[in-house]
C-alpha cells in the first residue's frame, strides 16, 4: 500500500495536510484531510473579562476577524440582556456587509477566482492575482485593489481596525459616524454596487461562457448531496448579520429552523483521533461517518449552503443573480461544491446593495449609539454568517462578567466533514494507477479551495501558486517518488 | 547544597527604615535564617513589580518587600505606592499560580529589628513548606 | 561608560567580626571567578589606612574602573570608601558596597557555611550591578544666607534672634495679628517669677528691634519654590484695616456693635469685631476681624488718629531664603462636646482657660470667678486627650500638662487657701527640671490625688457637678461633688499644619506631628535638606524645650548659611527625552512637585527639577516607558543585581 | 546583479491576520515584488528536515515569521529556518511575545484538549477520543504534531534579529519595516523596527487633554461607561494601556473611542510589559487606605488577562506556575 502526503493543502485554524492512500493498483483508496493544529481558545477564554471577548475571539481568524468580533459582540448583547440602539444596529450591519463584500471580493479575484478566471489548466505561474490582472486588464486589477482598500479603510474608520476590530460593545458600538464621513460612505456604497455587478459580468463572460468550466463545476467529482445551513430573515432570505438558522435537506426541503439559543438541540461535534479539527453534524440526523445523503448528519455552510438554505435574497439585483444561478444549475438545491464561487458572487451583490441601503439610511449618523447594560451577566449566545459559514459563540460568566465557560463553533469547521468528503472523492476520481501530476493535484486543491477555508488566502495572494511537495512511499515506507512544485 | 531545601528570598529594603532595621538586628547580634538576599533601594516607592517577577524568574523562592510604616515614609508617601503596586501584583501572581505567601509586603521601621527577625523566621518557614518555586516555572526547559 | 568593566572585589575581615563567621578565603577565591572581576583581595580592616591604600594601589595597578567592597554597613563606611575610590582617581560613585557584617556575619554566626554562601551571592549581585555603574557628579547649589521662619511663638522668636544675632537675614512670618504664640497667653510661669506675656514680650522686643529681622505679622506663606540654598517664598499680608497710627485709645472697641467670644481668651471673654487680641499683644495695634465686621463704619468715625481703613485688601511680598524653619507650634486638645461635661457646663473648663482666668492680665484680672462665684471645690482631671484615656485621646503623653496643672493648683491654693482640690490622674509625670517640687508642693497643700484606670465621669446635678471615679489605689468608687472641673488637656498637632504642608513639602508621623530626618540624630532637621523644625511641631514640648529647639534649629540653619554652596548626592531622577512620550504619568508620583512637562518641538516631555528631586525613585518605578531613570538605581543596574540572585551557567 | 533577494514568510500558531496585514499594503505590493522574491512557504510546515537541509545555509535574505511556537513542528521548522536565513524577523505580536494565544499558558495543554474534545456542550464523543500523536487507521499511520507544554515566543526557540510589533502590524508599520530591511543599513540586532520609539501617548490625539496630575478614583470596564470623546480615556478611569505601549499604530483604538489594550507591546527599556503596566496603573490609583485599594483593584477581576493580553508567553514567568 502506498501513501501520498500533500503538504499543506491549506491552512484553516492553522495548517492542513492531505494523506492519500493508494491501493496496490495505485488507485486512491482513501484520502484524509488533517488539521494538525489547535490553539485552545475555548479554554483560555475562561477567566477573561467577557467584554474583552470580541477582541480576543477575533484572533481566532485574522481573515474574518469581523465575523468573530460581531458574533461575540452579539453574544454580549444577549449576555447583558441589552439591545443595541437602532442606529447602532444599523452601523453594525453596514460594517458587517462592507466586510463580507471586501472578503468575498478578495476570494473571487485573488484566491479561488484564478482557478476559473485564469483557468484550471493555465500555467501555474499565471494562476494568481497577477494572472487575473493580466486576464482582465491592469486597470481592472488596480480597481479591485483600490476598491478593497477603500472598503477596508471605511471599516477601519468605524470599527477602529479592519483586522481585529474594537468597536463592538454590549448594547451598541463605541463610535458614531459623522455627517461628512457618511457622505464619503454613500459614495463608496454606490461604487460598491457597480463593482459587484461588474464582478458578476466578469464571472459570466469568463466562466459561464466557457463550457469547459461549467462541465467542471457540474462534474461528479465535486458533487455532494448534504444538508445546508444558513441564517435567514423573517422571509427566509439570506441575512449575514442576524436572523434564524435554517437547515434544508439534500432534497431541498426545510429540515429545521431555529433560534441560535437552540443550537445545542441541533448541532453536535464529532471527534476523530487523527485530526485536531472537530466535525459538526446535525444532531437530529446523527453522525454516520464521512458519507453523504439524507441519513448522514454531514452538513455544509458558506455561500452555496446559504443560498440553498434560503428562499432568496433581500435586495433586487442579488435576487436576480440568485434566480439566474439556480435556473442555470438546475434548481435548488445545488450540490456542486464549485458553485460556491458563483454563490459567492451572488452574495457579493447582496452585500454591496445592503451596504448602500444602510449608507443612505439617515439614522446611520444618529449619535445615539449605545444602551448601557444594567442587568447582571449570566449566559449568552450569538450567531452570524461569516464569509465561510455560520459562526456561533456561547459564553457563561459569573456575576462580575468573568467568563466561566466558552464554546465556539467556527465557520469553516461546519464544512470540515464535507471538505473531507470532497477531498476523498476528488482524489478517488482523479488519482488512478499511481499517476500523480501537477494538474491533478490542482484539481484536488480546487475541490478544497472552493470552500474558501481561511488561509487558502496565503497561497494565492502573491506570485507563485501554492507550493506542493508530494512523497510517494512504498509499503515499506521508503520514498520511491517525489513530486515537487514551486519549491526553491 | 544540603538535602534540606533552603529557600532563597530576595529582600527589597528601603534605605531609611528596613535597611536600618537590618543593621540594628546585626549590631544587636540577633539571629535569623541566612536565606535573605538584600537589595537596597532608597524608598519602597522605587520598587517596580518588574523587579519582583524578575526575582522569581531568577530563582527566588520568595520576595519580601519592606519599607517604612504608612504615614512614616522618608519621602512622605512612597510606601503607599508600594502598597498599591504590590496589592495588584500579588493578585496577578496568585492568578499565575504563585502562592501569596511568596510575596510579602511589610512595614519595618528602623527600630523594629526584632519584628524583622520574627517576620524573617516566619517567612522562611512558610516557604519551606511551600517548597521550591523554580522547578514549577521551568515548563519548557 | 562604554569601556569594558574591570571590577575589583575587596573583602574585609573586620578582625574576627566577619572572618569569624564567613570564610573570607573562599569568598575571595569565588569572587575571582565572577564576570568582569579582574582582582579580589582581602584585608584585616579594609577601612584602616593600609586597607584603603590596598584599594587605591589595586585601582592604579590593575586599572580597575569599578570597586566592590564587602565589609560593614554602608551607613558605617560608605563615605570612607568613596573617598578612597576618589583618591585613587576614580569617580566616587563607581563604588558598590556589600553589607556582610551587620547583615551576615553578625546575624548568622551560628551558620558559618550558609553565611559564606549568602556572602558569595551578595557579592555576585553587587558585581553585576557595579559593572553597570556610571560616574556621577554631586549636585551643587549656592546658599542664600537668610532664613524664612514660620511661627512667631517662643521657638520661632528664639530661632529668629539667634540667627539675626549671627548676622543672617530673617523673615519671621506669623499668621495671627500678634507675635508671641501660646506662651504669651500663660499666666505666672513655673519656677520663674514672671508672667508668660512678660517673658515672651522681652523676647519679642529683642527680635523686632534687630535690624536683620523682618516680622511679617498677620501674614501667611502662600507659596514656596526652590530648595536648599535658595527658596523663594510668597508672603501674603492679610488686611489688618488698622495701621500703626493706632494709639489703642479704645474708642473703637466701645462703639463697635459686633460682639463675639474672644478666641485669644479661649472663649471665656468677649471681644468686638475691632479688637486687640490681648493686653500685651504685639504689635500694639488694633485689628479688625473681617469675618464678623459689618463694615458699619462706627469705628472709623471715632478714630482720631485716622488709623482705620476698611477698604484695605492686604498684599503679597516676596522673600528669598537659603533655609526654612518651621515653628508653627501646636493646638490644645479640644475635648468633643460632652467629654467630662465640657461644653455642657460653664463650670467645666480647660487648663488653658484656667490659665487666662488666673492671669492678672486676663479678663478677670486674675480672679478665679466662674458664673459670678469662686468655686470652693475643684477637680482637676488629668491626661485629658492624652495617654489614650478616651477614644478621641492621643496615645502619647503631652508632657507639659502635669506640671502646668500642678502649678495652677498651687496658685489657687496660694490665692484661695480654703479651696478643696482633687487631682484625678492616670499618671503624674513631672519629669522637667524642678517640676517634682510642684508635685510635692501640691501634696503638702493637701491636694487630694486620686488615680484612675478607667476615666472618671462628670455628672451635672442641677447647679452642682459631681465627679464619679473608681479609685485605683483604694479600689473603691468615689462620688465627689465639686463646683468646677478643670480638664488638663494635652497638645494636638497644630490645626494649621495641613495648610503649612501644602506649601512646605514635609512628611508627618502617624500622630500628625512633623517627621524628623532622624528621631535621635537629626531631631530638628526635615528629611529634605534646608528645612528645619523648632518647638512643638515635631512633638509636645514645654516652653524650655521649645526654646532649646529654637536655638538648635538656628544653629543648624547657621551651619548651612555658613557655606557658600551645598553638595547633594546625585542619585536623582533623569528623563531620556528621546523616548519620553509626555504621558504625564510621572508628574503625580512626585511628592515634591519636581516633575513638569516642557515643550519640545510640537510635543511636550517630562522634565525633572534637579533641585527639587529628593531621589526616592517613585516616578522611575512608575514610568510606563522606562524613559525616567534614577542615577545609581537604573532599571538595568537593578535588574542585573536581581538577575545575579542565582548562579547562571555561562553567565 | 544576480536574482532578487528572497523573503520567506512562515506562520506558526497565528490567525492569519499577519498575512492579511501584508496584503493590506495593497498596491505597494506591486512595487515590492519588483525588488524581492516573496516565497510564501507554508509547505515548510511538515517538510522533512532532510529536504530543507538541501538548501544552502543563509540562502534566504530574510524570513518573516509570525505566530507563536505552539506545536513541535513549529519548533522544529523555525530552527531550520534560522539556519537558512540571514535575518529572522519576529513579525507580529504572537511571534514577538506569544500574543493572545499565549494566554493559554494559564492552563496546562491537557486542560484545553480536555475542554475542546470532552467538555464543550456540543461535543458528541462517546469513546472520549482525543487527537493522538499517532494513530493507525485502516493500516495507515496518521501522525499529528505534539502540542508543547507552553506556547513560546519565537526568541525562546531561536535567535531573532528584529521585531515588528502589532496584532497585527499595521500596513504602514509593515511597509516601514520592509523598507528598513531593504535599506541595507540595518539597526542593531534585537531592535523593534517599523514602529515608534515612544509610547502611544506621543501620537494620541487625547494626550494633551490630560491634567498635570494623572490620578484615578476608579477602574471602569468599557461596557460600564460611555466615554467622553474629548478626554483622555485613562483619566476617565478606563484602562487605557497607551502609556506603557509602543506607538506606531496611530492610536487606532482610541480614535474608535476604545482603550489601548497593548498590542504593540513594551518599549525598549521595559522587560516585563504586564508588570510595568500594572505598576503604572496601581501607582496612579488615588487611594491611601488599604481597604479602599483592595476594593478598587477588585474592580478588575482579571488583571493577568488585562495586563498580559499579548505578552504573557514572553513575560518573566511565561505563564502559570505548574502545580506541585
Amino acid at each position: 500500500m502506498k501513501e501520498i502526503v500533500i503538504n499543506p493543502i491549506t491552512r484553516l485554524e492553522g495548517h492542513g495536510k492531505i494523506i492519500i492512500v493508494l491501493d496496490d493498483e495505485g488507485n486512491c483508496k482513501k484520502a484524509y484531510l488533517q488539521i494538525p493544529e489547535i490553539r485552545g481558545f475555548e479554554k483560555f477564554a475562561e477567566g477573561r473579562h467577557v467584554e474583552d471577548m470580541p477582541q480576543i475571539t477575533s484572533r481566532i481568524c485574522g481573515v474574518c476577524p469581523m465575523a468573530h468580533h460581531m458574533a461575540s459582540t452579539k453574544t454580549l448583547d444577549d449576555l447583558f440582556k441589552v439591545q443595541p440602539t437602532s442606529p447602532a444596529k444599523k452601523i453594525r450591519e453596514m460594517v458587517y456587509n462592507v466586510f463580507m463584500l471586501e472578503d468575498h471580493a478578495l476570494h473571487v479575484y485573488f484566491l479561488g477566482g484564478p482557478d476559473f478566471i485564469v483557468g484550471p489548466n493555465a500555467p501555474k505561474e499565471q494562476r494568481n492575482m497577477l494572472g487575473v490582472v493580466a486576464k482582465v486588464g491592469k486597470e481592472v486589477g488596480l480597481k479591485v485593489i483600490e476598491m478593497r482598500k477603500n472598503l477596508r479603510k471605511t471599516n477601519e474608520l468605524i470599527a477602529g481596525r479592519t483586522i481585529h476590530p474594537v468597536f463592538g460593545v454590549p448594547g451598541g458600538v463605541s463610535r458614531p459616524i459623522s455627517a461628512q464621513e457618511a457622505e464619503e460612505i454613500k459614495k463608496l456604497g454606490d461604487e460598491s454596487v457597480n463593482f459587484a455587478l461588474f464582478t458578476l459580468k466578469v464571472f459570466k463572460d469568463i466562466v459561464l461562457s466557457n463550457k469547459e468550466y461549467v462541465d467542471l463545476i457540474t462534474s461528479d467529482a465535486y458533487t455532494h448531496k448534504t444538508y445546508y445551513m444558513g441564517l435567514v430573515d423573517e422571509k427566509n432570505r439570506v441575512n449575514f448579520y442576524d436572523g434564524k438558522l435554517r437547515v434544508t435537506s439534500p432534497s431541498g426541503k426545510e429540515f429545521a429552523k431555529f433560534d441560535a439559543h437552540e443550537y445545542l438541540e441541533h448541532i453536535a461535534e464529532h471527534v476523530e483521533p487523527w485530526t485536531y479539527v472537530k466535525f459538526p453534524f446535525l444532531k437530529k440526523v446523527g453522525w454516520k461517518g464521512f458519507v453523504e445523503g439524507e441519513d448522514s448528519g454531514v452538513m455544509s455552510v458558506a455561500p452555496l449552503a446559504r443560498l440553498n438554505a434560503s428562499d432568496g435574497m433581500a435586495t433586487p439585483r442579488a435576487q436576480e443573480a440568485y434566480e439566474e444561478m439556480f435556473k442555470t444549475l438546475g434548481g435548488k438545491p445545488v450540490h456542486y461544491t464549485l458553485a460556491n464561487h458563483w454563490a459567492r458572487i451572488v452574495e457579493t451583490i447582496y452585500a454591496a446593495e445592503r451596504f448602500r441601503e444602510l449608507a443612505y439610511d439617515p439614522e446611520i449618523t444618529d449619535p445615539n449609539i449605545r444602551n448601557l447594560p444594567t442587568a447582571t451577566p449570566e449566559a449568552g449566545i450569538g450567531v452570524d454568517e461569516a464569509p465561510r459559514g455560520t459562526l456561533i459563540h456561547h459564553y457563561e460568566t459569573d456575576a462580575r462578567g468573568v467568563v466561566k465557560k466558552a464554546n465556539l463553533l467556527v465557520a469553516t469547521q461546519h464544512n470540515s466533514a464535507r471538505m473531507a468528503l470532497s477531498v476523498d472523492k476528488a482524489a478517488r476520481s482523479l488519482i488512478k494507477g499511481g499517476k500523480v501530476d501537477d494538474g491533478m493535484l490542482n484539481m484536488v486543491e480546487m475541490a478544497f479551495r472552493a470552500y474558501d477555508p481561511c488561509h487558502a488566502c496565503g497561497t494565492h495572494t502573491l506570485p507563485g501558486s501554492m507550493p506542493f511537495m508530494i512523497d510517494v512511499y512504498d509499503e515499506n515506507g521508503t520514498l520511491i517518488e517525489t513530486v515537487k512544485r514551486n519549491l526553491p | 547544597m544540603s538535602g534540606q531545601f533552603e529557600p532563597k528570598i530576595a529582600l527589597f529594603a528601603c534605605n531609611w527604615c528596613t535597611y536600618a532595621a537590618l543593621d540594628l538586628a546585626g549590631t544587636s547580634r540577633m539571629k535569623y535564617p541566612p536565606n535573605f538576599r538584600v537589595i537596597r533601594v532608597m524608598c519602597s516607592g522605587r520598587i517596580d513589580p518588574q523587579f519582583v517577577v524578575e526575582a522569581f524568574r531568577d530563582g527566588a523562592d520568595g520576595v519580601l518587600v519592606a519599607g517604612c510604616h504608612l504615614g512614616d515614609c522618608h519621602y512622605i508617601e512612597g510606601n503607599y505606592k508600594a502598597l498599591r503596586r504590590m496589592t495588584l501584583l500579588r493578585k496577578m501572581l496568585e492568578n499565575m499560580g504563585i502562592e501569596k505567601e511568596r510575596l510579602r509586603l511589610e512595614w519595618i521601621s528602623a527600630s523594629e529589628a526584632a519584628r524583622f527577625v520574627q517576620i524573617a523566621r516566619e517567612m522562611v518557614e512558610q516557604i519551606k513548606t511551600l517548597g521550591p518555586l523554580a522547578p514549577r516555572l521551568q515548563v519548557n526547559a | 561608560m562604554s569601556e569594558e568593566p574591570k571590577v575589583g572585589v575587596f573583602v574585609c575581615h573586620c578582625g574576627m567580626n566577619i572572618a569569624g563567621t564567613i570564610s573570607v578565603k573562599e569568598v575571595v577565591e569565588y569572587s575571582k571567578t565572577l564576570p568582569h572581576v579582574v582582582e579580589a583581595k582581602e584585608y584585616l580592616f579594609m577601612c584602616s589606612a593600609p586597607g584603603q591604600d590596598l584599594i587605591k594601589e589595586s585601582v592604579k595597578k590593575s586599572g580597575l574602573n569599578r570597586v566592590v567592597v564587602a565589609a560593614c554597613s554602608p551607613s558605617m563606611h560608605e563615605p570612607t570608601f568613596r573617598r578612597a575610590v576618589e583618591e585613587a582617581g576614580l569617580n566616587q560613585y563607581l563604588l558598590e558596597m556589600v553589607n556582610i557584617r551587620e547583615q551576615s556575619s553578625w546575624v548568622h554566626s551560628d551558620e558559618k557555611q550558609k553565611a559564606t554562601e549568602q556572602t558569595k551571592d551578595l557579592i555576585r549581585m553587587a558585581v553585576a550591578k557595579a559593572s553597570l555603574l556610571e560616574p556621577l557628579e554631586d549636585l551643587r547649589f549656592g546658599v542664600q544666607p537668610a532664613a524664612l521662619i514660620l511661627g512667631g511663638g517662643v521657638a520661632g522668636l528664639r530661632a529668629s534672634l539667634d540667627l539675626a544675632e549671627r548676622g543672617y537675614r530673617v523673615h519671621l512670618v506669623e499668621e495671627l495679628p500678634t507675635l508671641g504664640g501660646r506662651a504669651a497667653r500663660l499666666g505666672k510661669l513655673a519656677h520663674v517669677d514672671m508672667r508668660g506675656p512678660e517673658m515672651v514680650g522681652s523676647l519679642i522686643k529683642a527680635v523686632v528691634s534687630n535690624p536683620n529681622v523682618t516680622a511679617h505679622v498677620n501674614s501667611e506663606v502662600t507659596g514656596l519654590d526652590g530648595s536648599v540654598g535658595y527658596f523663594k517664598a510668597n508672603i501674603r499680608y492679610k488686611p489688618r484695616f488698622v495701621d500703626a497710627k493706632c494709639t489703642l485709645c479704645g474708642e473703637c472697641f466701645r462703639v463697635c456693635p459686633v460682639e463675639v467670644p474672644n478666641e485669644y481668651e479661649f472663649g471665656i471673654s468677649k471681644r468686638r469685631a475691632i479688637y486687640l487680641p490681648f493686653k500685651e499683644a504685639y504689635p500694639p495695634v488694633a485689628v479688625i476681624d473681617s469675618e464678623t465686621c459689618t463694615r458699619c463704619g462706627e469705628c472709623v468715625k471715632v478714630c482720631e488718629p485716622h488709623a482705620i481703613d476698611l477698604d484695605e485688601t492686604g498684599h503679597d511680598q516676596e522673600a528669598i531664603a537659603g533655609g526654612v524653619i518651621l515653628a508653627t507650634g501646636f493646638s490644645p486638645y479640644e475635648p468633643p462636646e460632652g467629654e467630662y461635661g465640657y461644653g455642657r457646663s460653664k463650670r467645666v473648663l480647660t487648663l488653658f482657660q484656667l490659665e487666662r482666668l488666673l492671669d492678672e492680665g486676663g479678663p478677670t484680672g486674675g480672679e478665679l470667678i466662674l458664673e459670678g462665684s469662686t468655686p470652693r471645690t475643684l477637680a482637676f482631671i488629668m491626661c485629658v486627650g492624652s495617654l489614650g484615656t478616651t477614644k478621641n485621646a492621643h496615645q502619647y503623653c503631652s508632657r507639659m500638662c502635669c506640671a502646668s496643672a500642678l502649678k495652677n493648683m498651687l496658685r489657687i491654693k496660694d490665692r484661695y487657701p480654703e479651696t478643696e482640690i482633687y487631682a484625678i490622674y492616670k499618671d503624674i509625670r513631672t519629669y522637667g527640671r524642678g517640676d517634682e517640687k510642684l508635685y510635692e508642693g501640691a501634696a503638702e497643700h493637701l491636694v487630694k490625688f486620686i488615680m484612675f484606670d478607667t476615666p472618671p465621669t462628670v455628672n451635672m446635678r442641677s447647679e452642682k457637678l459631681e465627679v464619679e471615679v473608681h479609685d485605683a489605689t483604694l479600689q473603691e468608687d468615689l462620688l465627689i461633688p465639686v463646683d468646677a472641673v478643670v480638664l488638663a488637656v494635652g497638645m494636638s498637632p497644630s490645626q494649621s499644619l495641613p495648610k503649612v504642608r501644602n506649601v512646605v513639602k514635609v512628611g508627618c508621623s502617624p500622630e500628625g506631628f512633623l517627621r524628623e530626618a532622624h528621631l535621635k540624630l537629626r531631631p530638628v532637621e526635615a528629611p529634605s535638606d534646608g528645612i528645619f523644625f523648632a518647638g512643638s511641631v515635631t512633638s509636645p514640648k514645654n516652653v524650655i524645650e521649645s526654646v532649646m529647639a529654637g536655638s538648635a534649629s538656628a544653629a543648624k540653619a547657621a551651619a548651612l548659611f555658613g557655606k557658600e554652596e551645598v553638595r547633594i548626592e546625585p542619585m536623582i531622577a533623569q528623563v531620556t527625552e528621546e523616548i519620553c512620550s509626555g504621558c504625564a504619568i510621572c508628574i503625580a508620583m512626585c511628592p515634591y512637585g519636581a516633575i513638569s512637562r516642557k515643550q519640545k518641538g510640537e510635543k511636550r516631555v517630562a522634565e525633572v527639577d534637579k533641585a527639587l528631586c529628593k531621589a526616592c525613585g517613585a516616578c522611575v518605578a512608575t514610568c510606563p516607558s522606562g524613559a525616567m531613570q534614577q542615577a545609581g538605581f537604573k532599571d538595568v543596574q537593578m535588574m542585573a543585581q536581581i538577575a545575579a540572585l542565582t548562579e547562571k551557567r555561562g553567565a | 546583479m544576480m536574482d532578487k533577494p528572497k523573503i520567506a514568510m512562515y506562520w506558526c500558531a497565528s490567525c492569519g491576520g499577519c498575512e492579511e496585514a501584508t496584503v493590506d499594503i495593497a498596491e505597494r505590493i506591486l512595487d515590492l515584488v519588483n525588488v524581492v522574491d516573496i516565497v510564501f512557504w507554508p509547505v515548510a510546515l511538515d517538510f522533512k528536515e532532510k529536504d530543507v537541509e538541501k538548501l544552502p545555509d543563509g540562502s534566504i535574505a530574510a524570513s518573516l515569521i509570525n505566530g507563536g511556537v505552539r506545536v513541535t513542528d513549529h519548533e522544529h521548522m523555525v530552527k531550520i529556518l534560522r539556519r537558512k536565513s540571514k535575518i529572522v524577523v519576529a513579525y507580529g505580536a504572537c511571534s514577538a511575545w506569544g500574543g493572545i494565544p499565549g494566554l493559554c499558558n494559564l492552563y496546562a495543554e491537557r486542560e484545553f484538549l480536555e475542554r475542546a474534545y470532552h467538555e464543550v456542550p456540543t461535543v458528541d464523543n462517546p469513546q472520549r477520543l482525543t487527537p493522538q500523536r499517532s494513530v493507525t487507521v485502516e493500516g495507515v499511520e496518521l501522525t499529528l504534531p505534539e502540542v508543547l507544554p507552553r506556547l513560546l515566543p519565537l526568541n525562546r526557540v531561536i535567535d531573532v534579529d528584529y521585531y515588528v510589533p502589532g496584532c497585527p502590524p499595521t500596513a504602514d508599520v509593515t511597509w516601514r519595516a520592509v523598507q528598513i530591511l531593504l535599506s541595507g543599513n540595518l539597526p542593531p540586532k534585537g531592535s523593534v523596527i517599523g514602529a515608534s520609539e515612544k509610547s502611544l501617548c506621543d501620537e494620541c490625539p487625547l494626550n494633551e487633554t490630560k491634567p498635570d496630575k494623572v490620578l484615578i478614583q476608579d477602574l471602569k470596564r468599557p461596557y460600564e461607561v460611555i466615554a467622553d470623546p474629548e478626554k483622555c480615556l485613562l483619566t476617565q478611569g478606563l484602562l487605557c494601556l497607551g502609556p506603557a505601549t509602543r506607538g506606531g499604530c496611530g492610536a487606532l483604538c482610541v480614535k474608535a473611542r476604545m482603550p489601548c489594550t497593548g498590542c504593540f507591546g513594551p518599549l525598549d527599556r521595559v522587560s516585563d510589559y504586564g508588570a510595568k503596566a500594572a505598576s503604572f496603573i496601581a501607582s496612579i490609583l488615588d487611594f491611601q487606605d488599604e481597604e479602599a485599594i483592595e476594593k478598587v483593584i477588585d474592580r478588575l477581576p482579571d488583571p493577568v488577562g488585562t495586563f498580559y493580553r499579548y505578552t504573557l508567553a514572553s513575560s518573566s514567568l511565561g505563564g502559570k506556575a505548574r502545580r506541585k
